[in-house]
């Protein structure tokens, strides 16, 4: 009795194999408990306000900025893969399509979400719509943000509504085919918007003229840090997706996209790679030796402040991005599924480390002659935070993976968009 | 007619569109974030009609002007007033915090028995029997002003002892009681006329004095100036505020101020730097160099500094006789630039020492530094308006805070001439707080009051006709046409001062060179020391690397 | 006309007494709160100290009053500010923070190189009754906002409504004079009319002894200092710094301080 | 029509009465002032022709507001006439000294600073411009206040809509904006705000 009232196999797409709900809802449990800290964690810097983490006036942003950088930079795999297959027609890369646009939707919402935390006046967010400043990156990327998770709903909609049980309601139905062939538009929408978005997160930092470590030179109102993170972001997109694609096969024990698959976002992520570390060693010299001395500051001031010594340039450069770079394009590593996916995880790892030394390095470096070094520690509650959003991601992609066709689309599915 | 939840759906989908051509959204929006600017627990500013009244502050014994800006009949905010001919503008730190004290945490606002509740009949009961008792001593902090005189003719009348618990400024003055006979509270230094001031560790630019009034003469003759008017030597162990400002900075091993004093005398006589002649100090210049830490050379080159721009005067950190004697041998005692008499009159105090014997019972007024603490089997009623903790009280009686009641304000320590001038009550005090004066007044109604005292002072003063009153200009008191405009004019804030001090009038006898100070001297870096801090004094000390929070001393 | 009003920290004069710094503060009715630490605190004036690096009897330290330098050329936070809560006025030059407008972003804490820029991180609060001694002319601020020295705005709308109230256009500027330059003890801090070349301030400001802290990032800051002695101009420079035996010193002292 | 075009035309319906009708009045609160005051009244009896005889400018510019009790008590010091609100300005506030807690319908926020020297004065306003002519009135304006915001109807306006409202209704920033860009005043937010 109990057993039969314990099923959900109605809502599991036809024709696949899930494991129990039993050990389902056992799988959540933890993640679930994650986010229930994490939303209690956020619900006191809401209610108390931002005295509940450690930032102050000087790190002024802190683990969250860091990490909402991260994500999405490494969640820039779903426009650059929706433009890989939309665009540029690569359709071998199709299977991963749909992890791709549920990634890039919990990185951009879990972005967003940590980001309505983060502001002091959460209530006042319309105001950069309504007096907007045209002049402010930050305008840029909310704006693009906005756009671009609106662009991912919409692209997750379609998948939703291929739930067995949804597609029972012939409006659904309809609604998602309309919006299925929105989608290459959506794609190219989403792609433009990307760019932008990851760029301005770039020129955040870039711009900061007050700032040298982080301020850069650029192509007309853009600093140099704007094409950087573009390149960087389209260069680990795929390798995360690739990470994210490996974990799930290795927790579900299923094979679910052919290894070429892998290969080939390996070969785009690392070929990409190379060329961001070519760019990235380029606009360091410049910056070095040129945009920072004009502005009074030396670069050896910047590196005399441990743990920022000059090594982390080597590893941001050379570890995590030459090396990877050559690991998933030599064609010797790139067949080896370790070698692939530890080069994917260091590339992950670059991207990383550069927004951390960006957001991080930039504050703690001082700039008044007589400032001191500071540093910072989050609190609990910043980590917790960020922690519900992982569990919350965690915890969308396991429902996703359970009851939407993730990496089988069905028959129809198929030449329903091969006859596009 | 079913109702089917598909009909729900679509009739939700509906009523949503229609919400969003209605003003429920937009408005929604647009006031939660007017909310969020107007958030109904965060105090904001009383609206109300803004006036500027001009006093005196009453913190300390500086006497320093004080415009205070009060709004809907409150204080909100406190300047200088720079035509006043001491503080000049300035005011310390804490003075442009003042007006906040009055709403401090710690505000006394009821009488406390031994750390319970208690009542005035009750003091004023125990008070009176204490008086029947056996001797009780009246301890005041700020000598000389009209509720001094309640206090002392109280003490009188009732065969007990005046207590003073005296500046630190005054007491460094004290030496000079001894070898001269003149009261300290009868000396100043002229340092309007000095060329050169060696400071022994006073912190002079940091809290000496009224702050306005050396560092007003500083900005002008010497700050900047690679050869200024006035040269500022700070003999200092660390690189304090005043050493870090000073023409030269001296530094020297902690608490060797004494030796370096006479070690500079020692030079100054030998070599015949100056014309007095008297006792030697004993200490050889060897000794004194190896107990400052300096060479012997430095010594030498500071004496001959010192006496190369005259007038020169040494100031100390309290009561130091063998900088006095210093001095006395640069001859700044009794001449222009040096150590002046500021008044004929000036009273010799009887301090208030700690110890004290044989007493009945102790009232000590709010005026009293609230780190005094009596060591004494006496029953002590202690006026305070604040409660600065760990206070060894009796009775803690609640008095009128800042700007709550009429006072005036006498002569401050260390100035070159005397003043007069009165702080009138801006706000009224809360009910239950009651001054020293006006409790002694109530068990003894034979007693002049402060109000009628002040009457008088003015009257005295300008039958005097001397001196001079600085309000938005300076009139000569012969000039003004009654004592009550007098009065008049001092309680909008006007400053009496008195006539010059002449050079001489005053000789100081050395028979021998005084013995050196035992023990450390006084710390007098915190001059004057609040019982609590206004809670703005926070920026200072924990929210910027500028000061140290003030440590305690024996209270 | 319009004005462009700066100031002139003259730093030799200047003994670290605090008093600009609770005078602002008690105009600004910035609360003063028991949990706030020199990280988190709410400082529009803060008085900092440098030291010539040296130890010992040739140490020298200096006190430098640092506020919102209100730049004038590409002034950083207001370039980043992505709801225009922050201005620079055209008629003063003011660089204006809107804290009612503030999102709570803190990106311009993170453009300002001077770290002028404050964050609320609690709600504004006073001992119980202490609200009836705020200054009527600012309105306190809510937390999760950014602050910052506006130049005692309020003084000026007083100067404006007298001017007004008279019939006249132009204010007198001996109405309108900050809360710290009231409050300084020593006359260190000089304030008027940058855009008046006759107005002492902007004399001064041309003097051969004035500089601006990091004025090579090009942000035209209109708050000035000056010195006489050469070390403590050198610090208008950051570490690297051109005057090449001040730069070992500081150097040192970099090493000495942060090991 | 079909059944769904119905049912969602309903909920329309439902939304629209909602938020047009139901919603300003669960909004805002309707409060009467501490004392019912006439101006028109006030006006006659006492011969007052001009605002500013009573809502003056201070000697330094600032705007008098509402006259102090003081002021009331000139002439009401003992109550004159019969009605109950005569009897509650004297008994309730004069005798016992206290102030009218008056509230003001065009009450701005904490962070505004509006002068009327400069208004009045440099812009030739005058009063009637943006207060109507209540100042005219024989009967007492009902005071609505914001359960969100705290404001006063007044600013939003009385149109929920804001559309078609007449000039002085509404004194909303972008009313002041609105006005500025009229007369080609220049001001920045430092021209307003605290």
């Amino acid at each position: 009795m109990a057993s039969a009232a314990l099923t959900d196999s109605r809502w599991i797409t036809r024709g696949e194999e899930r494991t129990s709900l039993s050990r389902f809802l056992l799988w959540l449990a933890p993640w679930t408990v994650l986010l229930a800290l994490g939303a209690y964690a956020a619900g006191l810097c809401l209610y108390f306000g931002l005295n509940q983490t450690n930032m102050d006036n000087r790190f002024a942003f802190g683990l969250w900025i860091f990490l909402d950088l991260g994500i999405i930079a490494l969640g820039a795999g779903a426009f650059f893969t929706g433009f890989l297959v939309y665009i540029l027609k690569r359709a071998e890369l199709r299977p991963i399509l749909n992890t791709a646009v549920v990634v890039g939707f919990i990185c951009y919402s879990g972005a967003v979400g940590i980001l309505g935390i983060d502001v002091g006046q959460p209530l006042r967010f319309w105001f950069t719509f309504w007096h907007p400043n045209t002049h402010s990156m930050l305008t840029e990327v909310t704006f693009c943000i906005t756009c671009y998770l609106l662009v991912l709903c919409l692209e997750y909609i379609p998948i939703l509504l291929r739930n067995r049980q949804l597609r029972k309601l012939p409006s659904f139905l309809v609604f998602e085919h309309q919006l299925h062939k929105l989608v290459p538009v959506l794609a190219g929408v989403g792609t433009l918007l990307s760019f932008f978005h990851q760029g301005s997160l770039g020129g955040l930092y870039g711009v900061l003229r007050g700032r040298p470590f982080a301020f850069r030179q650029g192509f007309f109102i853009w600093p140099s840090t704007f094409f950087l993170f573009i390149l960087s972001a389209i260069a680990t997109g795929p390798s995360f997706l690739m990470l994210v694609t490996a974990t799930v096969e290795k927790v579900t024990g299923r094979r679910l996209v052919p290894q070429e698959v892998f290969r080939r976002l390996g070969f785009i992520s690392g070929s990409l790679l190379a060329i961001y570390v070519a760019a990235k060693s380029i606009d360091t010299l410049i910056w070095l030796n040129v945009t920072s001395p004009s502005v009074g500051f030396a670069p050896w001031q910047y590196y005399i402040y441990k743990p920022f010594g000059t090594p982390i340039l080597f590893v941001e450069i050379v570890l995590l991005g030459l090396v990877p770079a050559f690991l998933l394009t030599y064609r010797k590593t790139a067949m080896r599924r370790g070698w692939l996916l530890s080069a994917a995880v260091l590339a992950c790892a670059g991207v990383l480390l550069n927004r951390f030394v960006l957001t991080v390095q930039t504050l703690a470096v001082p700039t008044l002659p007589f400032d001191e070094f500071l540093q910072y520690t989050p609190s609990w509650q910043e980590v917790a935070s960020f922690g519900g959003v992982i569990a919350y991601g965690v915890i969308i992609y396991s429902l996703s993976y359970r009851y939407l066709p993730m990496f089988a689309p069905s028959k129809g599915e198929n030449t329903n968009v091969s006859g596009d | 007619m079913k109702v089917s939840r598909r009909d729900l759906l679509v009739w939700s989908a509906g009523a949503a569109a229609g919400l969003i051509v209605t003003p429920v959204p937009w408005k929604l929006l647009d006031d939660t974030s007017i909310w969020s600017q107007n958030w109904p627990w965060i105090p904001q500013p009383t609206r109300g009609p803004v006036e500027m009244k001009q006093s005196v502050c009453t913190l300390c014994p500086q006497g320093c002007g004080m415009r205070v800006r009060m709004a809907a009949g409150w204080p909100v905010g406190v300047a200088g007033v720079s035509s006043h001919p001491v503080s000049r503008g300035a005011l310390c730190p804490l003075g442009f915090g003042a007006h906040q004290l009055n709403w401090h945490p710690q505000r006394l606002k009821t009488v406390r028995h031994r750390g319970g509740a208690s009542a005035w009949g009750d003091a004023q009961a125990a008070f009176a029997k204490a008086c029947k008792e056996g001797p009780v001593v009246v301890i005041d902090g700020y000598p000389g002003r009209a509720a001094s005189s309640m206090l002392e003719s109280f003490a009188q009348k009732h065969d007990g002892g005046y207590r003073v618990v005296l500046s630190a400024e005054t007491r460094a003055l004290t030496p000079y009681e001894k070898w001269s006979g003149v009261p300290a509270s009868a000396l100043g230094y002229d340092l309007e006329n000095a060329k050169t001031i060696v400071s022994f560790g006073a912190p002079l630019l940091d809290g000496w004095g009224a702050p306005g009034r050396f560092t007003r003469l500083w900005a002008e003759r010497a700050a900047g100036m690679n050869d200024p008017q006035l040269r500022l030597i700070q003999v200092d162990e660390s690189l304090s505020r005043t050493a870090s400002r000073a023409w030269q900075w001296v530094p020297v091993r902690a608490s060797a101020e004494s030796a370096l004093a006479a070690g500079v005398a020692r030079v100054l006589l030998e070599e015949r730097l100056v014309a007095w002649r008297g006792p030697m100090p004993s200490l050889t210049l060897a000794e004194a160099a190896e107990r400052t830490g300096l060479s012997a050379d430095a010594i030498r080159d500071l004496a001959r500094t010192i006496v190369a721009r005259t007038p020169a005067v040494a100031i100390g950190n309290g009561i130091d006789p063998e900088i006095a004697a210093l001095n006395v041998v640069l001859g700044a005692a009794a001449t222009p630039g040096g150590i002046v008499r500021r008044s004929k009159r000036g009273a010799a105090y009887v301090p208030a020492d700690a110890a004290m014997p044989s007493v009945r019972a102790a009232l000590i007024d709010a005026s009293v530094p609230w780190d005094f603490a009596p060591q004494t089997d006496a029953e002590v009623f202690r006026f305070a308006a604040w409660d600065g903790g760990s206070s060894r009280a009796d009775w803690l009686l609640p008095a009128p805070g800042f700007l709550e009641e009429l006072m005036d304000v006498p002569t401050a320590p260390t100035l070159a001439a005397e003043t007069y001038a009165i702080a009138p009550s801006l706000t009224k005090p809360p009910a239950e707080v009651q001054s020293a004066a006006q409790f002694l007044g109530g068990i003894d109604p034979s007693l002049t009051p402060v109000d009628k005292i002040i009457h008088s002072r003015c009257g005295n003063l300008f039958h005097a006709r001397a001196g001079t009153l600085i309000g938005r200009e300076a009139t000569p008191v012969a000039k003004i046409a009654s004592a009550q405009a007098l009065e008049e004019q001092l309680q909008k804030g006007a400053v009496w001062v008195g006539e010059a001090a002449r050079p001489g009038g005053w000789r100081c006898e050395l028979k021998e060179w005084p013995a050196a100070a035992s023990g450390p001297p006084e710390n007098l870096t915190a001059t004057w020391s609040a019982p609590v801090l206004p809670p703005l004094a926070t920026k200072l000390y924990q929210e910027s690397s500028l000061r140290e929070m003030p440590a305690r001393r024996n209270a | 006309m319009s004005a462009r009003y700066g100031m002139v920290i003259d730093l030799d004069r200047c003994t670290g007494c605090g008093s600009c710094m609770m005078a602002c503060a008690s105009e600004n009715n910035v609360p003063p709160l028991p949990q706030a630490t020199a990280r988190t605190g709410l400082t529009p004036m803060l008085v900092r100290k440098a030291s010539n690096g040296m130890e010992g009897g040739a140490r020298r330290e200096v006190f430098i009053p640092i506020m919102c330098m209100h730049c004038e050329h590409e002034t950083p936070c207001v370039k980043v500010c992505p709801q225009q809560a922050v201005e620079v006025d055209k008629a003063t030059g003011i660089v204006m923070q809107m804290p009612q407008r503030c999102l709570g972003c803190r990106y311009c804490m993170t453009a300002c190189p001077y770290h002028a820029r404050y964050f609320n991180w609690w709600d504004p609060a006073w001992p119980k009754g202490m609200e009836k001694s705020l200054n009527p002319g600012v309105a306190s601020r809510m937390r999760g906002v950014v602050e910052k020295c506006n130049m005692c705005h309020a003084r000026l709308h007083t100067a404006k409504e007298k001017a007004a109230a008279a019939g006249k256009r132009e204010i007198d500027l001996a109405d309108y004079v900050p809360a710290c330059v009231e409050a300084c003890p020593t006359g260190a801090i000089r304030f008027g009319n940058l855009a008046d070349p006759n107005d002492a301030a902007s004399k001064e400001a041309r003097s051969p002894e004035a500089f601006r802290l990091l004025a090579r990032i090009g942000t035209e800051p209109k708050v000035y200092y000056k010195s006489k002695e050469a070390w403590v101009r050198a610090l208008a420079e950051s570490k690297s710094g051109s005057v090449p035996e001040v730069k070992r010193v500081e150097a040192g002292h970099a090493e000495v301080q942060h090991g | 029509m079909s059944r769904n075009t119905l049912v969602f035309g309903f909920g329309v319906a439902v939304a629209l009465v909602v938020g047009w009708i139901g919603f300003p009045r669960a909004l805002y609160v309707r409060q009467s002032q501490p004392v019912e005051f006439l101006h028109k009244t006030h006006a006659e009896k006492s011969g007052v022709a001009d605002c500013g005889e009573c809502h003056a400018l201070r000697e330094d510019g600032a705007y008098g507001g509402i006259p102090a009790m003081e002021k009331c008590a000139g002439c009401h010091s003992e109550r004159i006439g019969e009605s109950k609100a005569e009897a509650t300005l004297v008994d309730s506030f004069i005798k016992p000294g206290r102030e009218t807690p008056w509230l003001v319908y065009s009450r701005q926020p904490a962070n505004v600073w509006f002068s009327h020297a400069i208004h009045v004065k440099h812009g030739g306003l005058t009063c009637t411009e943006c207060h109507a002519s209540y100042g005219m009135t024989d009967q007492v304006k009902v005071y609505e206040v914001n359960r969100i915001s705290g404001y006063s109807r007044d600013i939003w306006g009385h149109s929920m809509s804001r559309l078609r409202r007449a000039p002085h209704e509404g004194m909303k920033m972008t009313d002041c904006e609105d006005c500025h860009r009229r007369r080609n005043v220049e001001v920045g937010c430092l021209g307003c705000h605290e």
